[in-house]
């Protein structure tokens, strides 16, 4: 169920796996990127951490200070768009405690962000086949998987890795693998499956 | 890796503070944020705010540019790395005097991306606020495949320009028109002989061999489009002006604004030599360069290469607005 | 070695060329000379000549300071080497508007025997020269058994001072004395992170390791008086304000203008990263610095590293010199 | 004797040392100066050829022709004290053909420019005990190789190479270097014995 306590759980895991994996993202990232995706994610992660440490009142408080502690603290574009999305989660929370409807709405923020679809080797990847999975319910450690791996032979049109053009091929996503421990997280604290 | 610094982590706000505190006539931080605006408030009133920001690391861009004639505030980002929307709209908010904010954001998505949500916040407070996103660097094919070409050096050029019609009173309709008109035709292309190294991460972002340099490469080392042998000065100036040739198709009797901006690590007498090979072939096309600089004004750390931009003056009024009085740390005009 | 140039052994002549085509509205080049002299013949009339020159590869310095308020001309060695005799008398003819010329020396022997031998010469032609030879770093140490101390980056402050002092019309003997006055008060020190690499040499003129520093290295590669690992920046800063201090003795209430310069390599990131670290703790002797500035002043081609310059204002005169107008390639204000 | 053409063989033996040495003159200047001389001293040596090419009318406008050719193209120490002594020669030899009073001129105003004495590990080094050894006929190769090998333990205490003080110790200096070809050239064209 969405409290304030399963979010607080679900984000703590996630900052777990941000931190324990920074020197990862950030490898991923500067092979077609600028290698900072973990780094800039390590200072989100701390401000989530802190910002949760005096528990929110309610489900959007609670969404909105993981919003604004990713939106000062980020930067960079997966800045912008965690940021969207958990405002999004924050706007949405306050009509439907629905976590499907609440992602989709999300997802739809981030996708006019970053004036961008899935297909273009982004962490968009991740959320378009999860939050399509969440909708039927039947959302697993695999399809989360399995959409990460599938941005692997993508060929990026969006984001830095745009740059390298042919050469992103190969190369795994540094966002749709942060996106990745979002949704394992959320799935091991039973908000989607 | 060899840096004088205190803490990687803290390089940012050590050197927004550096400068507060070396040019106050300038330049004043906004309390605890990484944002810095001008320091003679009076200069501003009653004109359209200017302001811009991205990653840091290219000093003296963008907060060297902060002053009379140009930028009204900067919000500096990690190294590298895009600005977060509270920040810029700290800067918006300080910049706005009743006349509304422009907002020159250089085309990474990440910067697109947190300028737009400031601006997003900016119009709940009913603040008007336009932009441009500079894409000079020719470097990256320009097709809907990418994100489109990058913003680079050009922008300097950009930010002076909108300087000199802001101070004269422009409103935010004729300087956004204005940004728009200039646009197409600010085309920059660099080289590189080394790439930069970033303090938190340690080492170099590519590595090229003592007798290479690489074309086409970014401002945060992103890689180009072709690496050979090292050239003469000569045939480098070749090489990048044969690229905005492409662009610009030279015609005798063009005029031109010429930009040689060093990326760091390379020395001003480098830079010197580069330039009188660009303005004696730029010559050689019967092409005229009416304004002319040379300098380290969009760097990349302590990458060594050079970029060239070149602004096709279409309007007499770029170049007077080029000339235009400035006073900033990295540009002063009378 | 990797440099932008076509020929080592016309780099300077190619840089001359460079600096007089990009920036014709503050210099042009005399006739076949290495001489660069002030374009705005009329800002001269009537005033004393203020002239400098010796070794390149310290760009901007010193002809990046050609202009009203500053100096009148300038002559070009090779890199790191003295220019010879001919061409300084050109420059001391071409500088001279009545009120005979004077000429500021850095302290290096083969720059001062040229300066001389062009001084009689030039006496020859009726022309009054006097000069000062600039020696204010202290790394070295100050005794009869040595050529006494270098002339580095505090040198561009006495230009800046004496530039001033010309401009308003003072007479060669009041420049004379002005520049006698303010030299026992300047004073520098250097940190080197890594050498300069001459063209003509092809490899850096001493290696340090990847974890060391040197400090009191001067602009040419010369050693320094120690070696060690590298420190953070407001270490370096408290090993290179304690020499000063040595020098100076800081009191309470004292008053100086601060310099810090770029060796070449070093981004402006990091010198503002120092800057910070040398005002915070100037600030806890108690110390006001009443100027500061922060860049490439007086490099040494692609050496990496920082030196600091301490001014003693011990007359106000001083500080308004500094910030008189001025309008010159690499230094302006208004 | 003293003649356009003597002082011409004189001086083509001298550059012609120096070309071929310049590498050398360099690196005995790169341990204790700036790694300069060699190249100095060969811009000199093209500019002296180049003068000679069209020959002088006589003795006093042969010493001018090569003063002026190292006053224009030497530069730094080398080139004020090389010019200064030719130049010197230029004036005396006007009103003498003695080459030792001339040599003994010439090495005086070097004194004078360089504000030094022997004994501080310059040219003047050499140009003192040669000098002395003409005034009593007895020049030798010997005499000139003992004079360039006696900078090696001097402590410079002028020029660049006094900021290294101590560490000067130990190697030639290279200005002592230059003259010892000027005085082996000088000696073998029969100007001094
Ligand atoms: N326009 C976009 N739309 C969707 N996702 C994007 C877009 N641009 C970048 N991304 C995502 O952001 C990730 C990079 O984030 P990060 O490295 O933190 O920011 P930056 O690219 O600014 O350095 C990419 O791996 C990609 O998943
Ligand atoms: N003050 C001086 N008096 C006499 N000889 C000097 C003096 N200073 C330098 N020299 C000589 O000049 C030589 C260096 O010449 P060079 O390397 O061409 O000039 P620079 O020192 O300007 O680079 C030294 O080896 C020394 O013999
Ligand atoms: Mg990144
Ligand atoms: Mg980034
Ligand atoms: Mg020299
Ligand atoms: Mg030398």
């Amino acid at each position: 169920m969405l409290t304030v306590e399963t979010i607080a759980q679900w984000m703590n895991g996630w900052t777990k796996d941000i931190k324990a994996n920074k020197g990862y993202l950030n490898e991923l990232d500067s092979v077609i990127g600028d290698g900072d995706h973990g780094s800039n994610l390590a200072r989100g992660a701390d401000a989530i951490e802190a910002a949760l440490l005096t528990a929110p009142d309610d489900v959007p408080s609670t969404f909105k200070a993981v919003a604004m502690a990713i939106v000062s603290k980020v930067g960079g574009a997966s800045g912008a768009l965690y940021g969207t999305a958990f405002l999004e989660m924050y706007k949405e929370s306050q009509r439907t405690t629905d976590m499907v409807k609440i992602l989709d709405k999300a997802m739809k923020a981030m996708e006019k962000r970053g004036d961008s679809k899935p297909g273009e080797k982004t962490m968009l990847d991740v959320w378009e086949p999860v939050v399509k999975a969440a909708k039927r319910g039947n959302v697993t450690p695999i399809v989360i998987d399995d959409a990460v791996e599938s941005t692997k032979d993508m060929k990026a049109t969006k984001g830095r890795a745009s740059y390298v053009g042919e050469k992103s091929i190969g190369h795994l996503d540094p966002g749709a693998v942060s996106s990745g421990y979002l949704f394992h997280n959320l799935f091991e604290v039973g908000l989607v499956g | 890796m060899k840096k004088i610094m205190n803490d990687a982590t803290q390089i940012v706000t050590e050197m927004v503070d550096g400068m507060a505190l070396s040019y106050p006539e300038y330049v004043k931080r906004l309390d605890d944020l990484l944002v810095l605006v001008r320091s003679q408030e009076e200069s501003m009133t009653n004109k359209v705010g200017l302001i811009t920001g991205g990653g840091t690391g290219h000093e003296p861009a963008s907060a060297g540019y902060i002053g009379e004639g140009m930028l009204s505030a900067v919000v500096c980002g990690q190294i590298f790395s895009s600005p977060t929307p509270d920040q810029i709209l700290a800067a918006i908010q300080t910049a706005d005097h009743g006349k509304g904010v422009f907002m020159i954001i250089m085309n990474y998505s990440g910067d697109i991306m947190n300028f737009d949500m400031a601006r997003e916040m900016a119009v709940m407070d009913d603040i008007d606020v336009r932009f441009i996103v500079v894409d000079d660097d020719i470097a990256v094919e320009d097709s809907t495949y990418t994100q489109g070409r990058r913003g680079v050096a050009g922008t300097v050029l950009m930010e002076k320009i909108l300087g000199a019609a802001a101070d004269s009173g422009a409103s935010l309709s004729e300087i956004e028109a204005l940004a728009k008109q200039v646009l197409p035709n600010l085309k920059t292309i660099g080289v590189a002989l080394s790439a930069a190294t970033v303090p938190e991460v340690g080492k170099p972002g590519f590595t090229l061999a003592e007798d290479e340099v690489e074309y086409g490469v970014g401002i945060h080392s992103e890689p180009g489009y072709r690496r050979e042998e090292m050239q003469p000065s000569a045939k480098l100036a070749e090489e990048l002006l044969a690229r905005l040739n492409d662009e610009f198709n030279f015609t005798p009797e063009d005029h031109y604004a010429v930009l040689v901006n060093g990326m760091g690590a390379t020395p001003l007498m480098e830079q010197f030599v580069f330039m009188r090979d660009v303005l004696n072939q730029l010559a050689d096309f019967g092409v005229q360069a009416d304004f002319t600089k040379v300098g380290n004004f969009m760097t990349s750390l302590d990458m060594a290469g050079v970029s060239l931009t070149l602004l096709k003056l279409r309007e007499d009024q770029w170049l007077k607005q080029l000339n235009y009085p400035v006073n900033t740390i990295a540009m002063v005009r009378k």
